[in-house]
């Protein structure tokens, strides 16, 4: 299994980097896999996080992406909420790197 | 290369008069460590009657959301030419028509990437090329779409739009499939794109009852060629077709689901206000019978594979819709229909599951059509309905 | 290496870059075709042109060097222009009618199938199976060769009734229209899926796995952390497996595959019809499921015997009811066949007119 | 005063007692019948022996001076023998046929209706309504009294297609077959009930209250003691308030009927069938209904003129389609008929081909 | 007595040929308070279009639970007559057979306890006396009860049993309808009148597919004649039929729901392995066809009125049984049935509704059935079901 | 509305002699029901009462008869387990007696 090292401590993940267990999930992590991908985080990536922390938080899955586009519109301005400004600051997508830095479940099922 | 497993079983499987895929793994094979992984885990995989696949992974270009399937072999060690086995879907051309030439080039791009192996064609339409690794996908989508090839759908988004060969050779299309298929394709590009929807979404075009790309029975949306006014008759040809020992009665006649035609043994007539235009007496004689000219669209809705609620069949709702390039009338149609889905829906829940959830009155309301009796196979039976305020005035 | 400039949102080619020019020509405008043949049939336009069409069996799971090889054929016989059907059938699609002949001997020679045009077994649609898919409980390809080997004689010169659409779904997500096929084998799993709580903790979103079940078997367990199946509900469906990996729902001694019938897609005659089950479970028998094959034999072999000329499977079925579809396949009705899902009300006889 | 002995358990009479001797006599073994007129008709038996029935209508609603009058009859012409049937008319048993002409007469004389027998309406099948229940959101009796006036040839002489079997439930609760009637009336509300909250926390059982409700509309709320309905859920079966009465569901500006149609009981030619929607809505027009008199005239009407011999209403609707039953009684077709209850999937169309 | 009220409304409803409901409460309002305030509270609903009955009391005779429905005006000043006004149902003898002197009995007891108002008859088939005070109901059960007449049943308990006419007058009986309607209303007399099932429970017996007293639509057993050898034709009544005008083609052989039958102008046949026994032919053509000799019943199960969960109509789970007196096998049968249910529904839970819940399985392993294709229109669709751990060996 | 006096105590009642009121219910409420129907409460009695009382206080529901009966005969014996005693006891019937005088909610709709 490969693992990921963040603030000395080394974290298990999936082939595809994904923490293998959400309840490990540090701030630190997110840095480190940006870095992987070759992404600084800015404000702006870190309130995308926030957001999907918050709300799996609550709900224990991961919000579609409808309402991550809503919320952050509602949240930080029109013009971040549509999947243009997503995919902007994460090109490889919602799922494959918010979700992933935010230390979400893998998303399943639906390819 | 090639060669690197004994498969006993899979050989049993290049036996007999159908083409075999392993035989077709077997040639990849001689020339990727990839296909001969593959032949290798499948072989294990009949021996032990289990598969040996990861659960799906998230894999992708820059900028999309979907159209590659990640794929990992749960024994990299034991296979390590299929540690990745990704899935490329590649949007096929409306129609699934190529020219050699491009088919061809295609194939060259694969061979130098992939694993030589392929569906053609995946179940909901797209060219699948089958194997290959993630390094691999921003050089192929490169080579790709720098040659006018996109990648079709995958996710909660929608998916690649396919329809049958419509007014290219049949006879009996009564809308330009093929052109509509495009259109909706380019139209819903971020949408295929960019996962944004509650599920997926298919879209099938089929040019009239006989649907021949199965659209009533597995998309979303399904359009289906029709037509208004009456069924026109070559009685000379009729004559052909009962000299030919055709037993019009019985064959025609009597399997009208309408009852709605006669013959007397000279002359075949059709009740049109009574037919249904289910195409089979057209069908059947193609060269006397012909669709009226008034043609269309009936646009269904809903239908799905067995999970969660059991499966589902297209359902009617709008009976019939004119269809002319560009199609701005269906475009608005499905957008609307899919706003009141996005809106509404929970993950994972396919159109038609919500309708159900929620009836087809708000569905309508949404798509602005009126109830109408060709919605429905009957009425309801039970008592218990729900009226709106605005039923009383 | 530098790559080309990649594009985005182009969406695919175009068609008519690979309509040949009498498509092209008679677009929209055909009127009448003829089956020729078991795999070739001639489109006359209403111009008099006409378009000569040779299908080709498949595997589906294609080389690029078959590819290769159908695309010189191509070239050599049709200007380079073949299509794929909608049940991933290869087309030639020649407007010359003297190269009708030459290709179809080169197609002989090559050991290629022609066939599937006309009231016949065409191609079986299916997906990946143990192939590529995580999901799957059968081999799809496997099968697909084994059934197309016996029933060979259907594709390319025998008739039926009327067509008959075989498919094979080697899980109940059902990647095709298996659910509206003549006959088809769906695979399914028999035992009740085995949890490994610590990492479903880890792993899944508890809400999404509890809201997958269609019977409502699982509920989250705050203990665990993880989930409880009740074992007296789960129908096996292995949607908790899709939406949460570590729910194993594999069993290789108990999965197998079930044969439903009966189904169709057009509305000609009679109303698109579901599949409804004929044999509950037969078990997974690599490399060539004998027992699968045999069984699909059977009832093809009972229907032909029996329908009239154009009823489909299900339409014959429902003539003589299916006490009687029972009786002349010899298959055993079980508990299985009667409906305790969602929509068992509407299965169930309410009548007191039927058959012994 | 000192009341005679009671007994328990004992059950009914044993019908032997009241059956007439041509009867006893060739039970069992009848040979076949004639209808002889709108209201009479012959049943001969294996030995030769007859008997002769005259039907008679019947409000229901029967003050014991008529019965006593019917008794009387009966003792004059038909040796005291009389039997009721399973829709309520009165039969009388002759075993003389003599005696038929001077019955008739006599019960043309007193105004009785003789009818119901062969291809035509009989009585209808009501209950209760405003003369006795606390659930009637319409009354039975005057409805079923106001339409068979309207057809009251249809009784006596003219015959129809079929038999037309009508009936009137004054709640859902239908406690007749109203659900599988040719024509029938089922009394609605349309309004979402009303609680009286101090009430329900006292007298009902609320865990009953809630499973009582269809759509789940229904809530336990801990603070009022009572309940909570949720608006948007409710379909005003008043299904709660028959648990629990301070649940008010009746509104008399409200309250109307819907006319079902197309339903059918026996298995001869098509399996059993439940009514379907036909008019979501009528008021209630006491003392004679107009509107509904008129609706299921028209609906009668529109059947006898298109119908085939001998197919029932819901037969001849199937034939035709519901797509020309709505055109052909010109009746608007709303969102109402579109099922969105638990059973909706199959009522929606899941075909191509279809009438406009 | 009577003349209480002006009634305008309701005396619109003694116009027209129709016997009158109206009358028939006016004549009783001669006699009795009861009635004659019953048309004053009857014509105010008629003005104000709402009823005025208070919910359903519960009273009843020592020693019993049911047979009685407590009714109480909710206006008992205005219509004091009527502030009790009870109804009783008497057990009416199998088939509705009466005699002249037996109803006047009843009558005449009635006319002294009672409204003198009556049903006949209740929709279930008991007698019912409509409208008495809570004092005179055990007086009236001593004086009918003496008599040699019981209540009928009511509350969650076993229901009145009721039958078609049957071999009483029916040519077409296959089961002998009255005396199975009497044994089983004899062998249930304790649960139908002390309730003590989860919720009501009808048996309806009809002698054929005719089904003349609606078993298969409201009773929760439905025991329907049929049988299972050949149709049995006399070709010289069916040229009798022909002569007198029928059209054999039309009206018989294509209505045939089997298409069994055929007919050259001459001989009438039928493919008996074929035929469904609907009836349909029979009934049609009585003097020419009969039902084959081998006689039994149908036993159906469950259908019911549309609350809660929708109207059932009952499914077969015996397609085929012979019942002779004293009908052991259809007891230990329904006791099987009862049990079941008893053991496993919730309060007021038909069986029918039942069986939709646990699904049919437990069902037919509790009456000791196996499955048979009777059972079903058609298998099941989704491929989701159930095995246990018996279906491994 | 007619009343029921008990213990000094006024209570409402329906005309059937129900309690309107479940929750005012005393053990001399049911004293004072049995004697107007002219019974005297046995421990036998009590034993019925006190299991519906218990059984709707857990439940807010009455038992069904068949629970009723069953509870009977596990706690005091089988001869106490049938509908037979029930009638002994209460001859007008669980519901018009038993669960009168245990002060529960009037049984409805089952007629
Ligand atoms: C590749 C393909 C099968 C093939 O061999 O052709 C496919 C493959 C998978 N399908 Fe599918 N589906 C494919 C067409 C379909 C179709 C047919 C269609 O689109 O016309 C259906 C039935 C129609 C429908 O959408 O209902 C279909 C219904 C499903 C479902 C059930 C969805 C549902 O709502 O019931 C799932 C389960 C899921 O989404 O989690 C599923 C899931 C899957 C997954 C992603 C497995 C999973 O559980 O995550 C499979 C990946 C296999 C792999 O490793 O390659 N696939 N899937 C088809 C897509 C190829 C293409 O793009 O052309
Ligand atoms: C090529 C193809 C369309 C495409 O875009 O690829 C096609 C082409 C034609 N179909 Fe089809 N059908 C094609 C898939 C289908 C399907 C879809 C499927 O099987 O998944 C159906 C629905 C099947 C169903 O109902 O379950 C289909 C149901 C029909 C029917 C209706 C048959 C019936 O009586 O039920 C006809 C009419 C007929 O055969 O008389 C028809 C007729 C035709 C005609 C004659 C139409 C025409 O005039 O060109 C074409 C040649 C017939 C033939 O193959 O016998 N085609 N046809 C598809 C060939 C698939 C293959 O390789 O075999
Ligand atoms: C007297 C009665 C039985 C009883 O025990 O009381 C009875 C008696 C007969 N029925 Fe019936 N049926 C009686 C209620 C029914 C019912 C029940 C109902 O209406 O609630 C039905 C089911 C209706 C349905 O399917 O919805 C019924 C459906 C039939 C049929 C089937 C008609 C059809 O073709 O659908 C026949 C056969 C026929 O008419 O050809 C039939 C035939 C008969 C025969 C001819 C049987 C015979 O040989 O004696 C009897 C005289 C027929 C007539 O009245 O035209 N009887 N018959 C019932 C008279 C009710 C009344 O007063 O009108
Ligand atoms: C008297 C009678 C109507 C009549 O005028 O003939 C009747 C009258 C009542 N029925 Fe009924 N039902 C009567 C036959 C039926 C039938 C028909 C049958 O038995 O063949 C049905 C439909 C079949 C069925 O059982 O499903 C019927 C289905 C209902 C229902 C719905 C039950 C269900 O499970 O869906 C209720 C509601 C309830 O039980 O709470 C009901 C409830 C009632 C109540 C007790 C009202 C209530 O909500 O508590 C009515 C009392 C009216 C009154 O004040 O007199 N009644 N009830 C019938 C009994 C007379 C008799 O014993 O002969
Ligand atoms: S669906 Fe109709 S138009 Fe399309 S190919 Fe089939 S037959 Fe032709
Ligand atoms: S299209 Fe169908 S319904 Fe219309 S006439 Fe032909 S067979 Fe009949
Ligand atoms: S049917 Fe199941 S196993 Fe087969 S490809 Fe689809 S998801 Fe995979
Ligand atoms: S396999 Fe299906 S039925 Fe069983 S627990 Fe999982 S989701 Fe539920
Ligand atoms: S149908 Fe309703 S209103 Fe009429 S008697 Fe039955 S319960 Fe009462
Ligand atoms: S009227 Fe019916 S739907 Fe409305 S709250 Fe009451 S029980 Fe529920
Ligand atoms: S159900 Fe059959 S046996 Fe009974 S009366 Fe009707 S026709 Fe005769
Ligand atoms: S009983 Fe019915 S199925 Fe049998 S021959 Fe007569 S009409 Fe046909």
């Amino acid at each position: 299994m490969p693992t990921l090292e963040s603030e000395g401590k080394s974290y298990e993940v999936d082939e595809e980097g994904y923490l293998m267990d959400w309840s490990q999930w540090t701030e630190g992590i997110a840095s480190v896999m940006a870095k992987g991908d070759g992404l600084e985080l800015t404000g702006e990536h870190w309130e995308v996080i926030k957001f999907l922390r918050d709300y799996f938080d609550k709900y224990q899955i991961a919000p579609m992406i409808k309402i991550l586009t809503k919320e952050l519109a509602k949240k930080y301005g029109k013009e971040k909420g549509n999947t243009k400004y997503l995919y902007e600051l994460y090109p490889a997508g919602p799922a494959k790197q918010a979700c992933r830095y935010a230390g979400l479940p893998k998303p399943t099922g639906c390819v | 290369m090639g060669g690197k497993y004994k498969t006993p079983m899979l050989d049993e499987l290049e036996k007999g008069p159908w083409p075999s895929f392993v035989t077709e793994i077997k040639k990849a094979a001689k020339r990727t460590e990839m296909a001969d992984d593959e032949l290798g885990q499948v072989e294990k995989s009949y021996v032990t009657k289990r598969g040996y696949w990861k659960h799906g992974g998230i894999v992708g270009v820059l900028g999309y959301g979907g159209g590659v399937i990640g794929r990992y072999s749960s024994l990299p060690n034991e296979f390590p030419g299929i540690a990745h086995f990704h899935t490329v879907r590649l949007n096929q051309p409306s129609g699934f028509f190529y020219t050699a030439e491009a088919l061809k080039m295609i194939m060259d791009i694969w061979d130098k990437y992939g694993s030589g192996l392929t569906n053609m064609h995946g179940s909901t339409g797209d060219l699948v090329l089958l194997g290959t690794t993630t390094e691999n996908l921003e050089v192929l989508f490169a080579e790709y779409s720098s040659r006018g090839w996109d990648l079709g759908g995958s996710g909660s988004a929608m998916r690649t739009p396919s329809c049958c060969v419509g007014q290219a050779r049949c006879e009996w299309a009564c809308i330009d499939t093929m052109a509509i298929c495009n259109e909706v394709t380019q139209y819903y590009q971020d949408q295929l794109h960019r996962p944004s929807f509650p599920y997926k979404f298919k879209i099938k075009v089929a040019g009239c009852a006989c649907d021949c790309v199965a659209a009533i029975a597995r998309a979303d949306l399904s359009i289906i060629g029709t037509w208004k006014d009456n069924i026109r008759i070559d009685q000379a040809e009729v004559k052909k077709y009962a000299d030919g020992g055709m037993n019009i009665q019985a064959e025609i006649v009597e399997m009208c689901p309408t009852a709605c035609m006669s013959y007397d043994g000279k002359t075949l007539k059709v009740n049109d206000a009574q037919c249904s235009r289910c195409m089979h007496c057209i069908a059947k004689m193609t060269k006397a019978l012909k669709q009226g000219k008034v043609k269309g669209a009936s646009i269904l809705v809903g239908s799905k594979a067995p999970i969660v609620v059991g499966s589902l069949l297209s359902w009617v709702v709008v009976p019939f819709m004119e269809l002319e390039a560009p199609f701005d009338n269906l475009k608005d149609l499905a957008d609307k229909m899919i706003e009141w889905w996005d809106d509404n829906a929970k993950p994972r829940e396919r159109i038609g599951e919500l309708i159900e959830v929620k009836g087809m009155r708000p569905f309508l309301e949404a798509i602005e059509m009126p109830p109408v009796p060709q919605q429905v196979k009957y009425p309801r039976k039970d008592p218990f309905f729900f009226w709106s305020e605005s039923d009383f005035n | 290496m530098s790559l080309p400039e990649r594009q985005t949102d182009i969406g695919p080619p175009h068609y008519e870059k690979f309509l040949p020019p009498v498509i092209k020509k008679n677009y929209g405008k055909w009127a009448h075709h003829e089956v020729l043949s078991g795999g070739t049939m001639v489109h006359v336009a209403e111009s008099g042109d006409k378009l000569y069409t040779v299908r080709v069996a498949s595997p589906r799971i294609l080389s690029t060097d078959t590819i290769r090889e159908i695309c010189e054929m191509a070239e050599k016989y049709s200007d380079g222009y073949l299509r794929f059907t909608t049940r991933n059938n290869v087309e030639f699609l020649l407007s010359d009618q003297s190269k009708m002949a030459p290709l179809l001997a080169e197609l002989k020679d090559k050991k290629y199938s022609v066939g599937g045009i006309g009231p016949r077994i065409s191609n079986i649609v299916h997906t990946q199976g143990w192939v590529h898919c995580h999901s799957a409980c059968t081999d799809a390809s496997g099968i697909v060769k084994s059934v197309m080997d016996e029933l060979h004689d259907y594709f390319t010169t025998k008739t039926l009734p009327n067509k008959v659409r075989l498919a094979v779904a080697c899980c109940v997500n059902m990647c095709g229209a298996v659910h509206c096929s003549d006959i088809a084998v769906v695979a399914i799993h028999r035992k009740v899926p085995v949890i490994d709580h610590e990492t479903v903790g880890k792993m899944c979103e508890i809400p999404t796995t509890v809201s997958s079940c269609p019977t409502s078997a699982i509920r989250p367990n705050p203990k665990t952390k993880s989930i409880t199946i009740n074992e007296e509900k789960c129908m096996y469906c292995g949607n908790c497996f899709t939406v949460c990996p570590p729910i194993e729902i594999h069993n290789p001694q108990q999965d197998g595959v079930a044969i439903v019938v009966g189904g169709k897609v057009g509305s000609l005659r009679t109303d698109p019809k579901f599949s409804k089950l004929a044999i509950p479970y037969i078990e997974n028998e690599p490399p060539r499921w004998p027992k699968v094959v045999a069984a699909i034999k059977n009832i093809l072999d009972v229907y032909a015997a029996n329908a009239k000329k154009h009823e489909r499977v299900g339409e014959w079925i429902e003539r003589v009811g299916w006490e009687d579809f029972f009786k002349l396949t010899g298959i055993p009705f079980t508990f299985q066949h009667i409906d305790d899902f969602t929509f068992m009300r509407d299965t169930l006889r309410n009548s007191a007119a039927f058959k012994y």
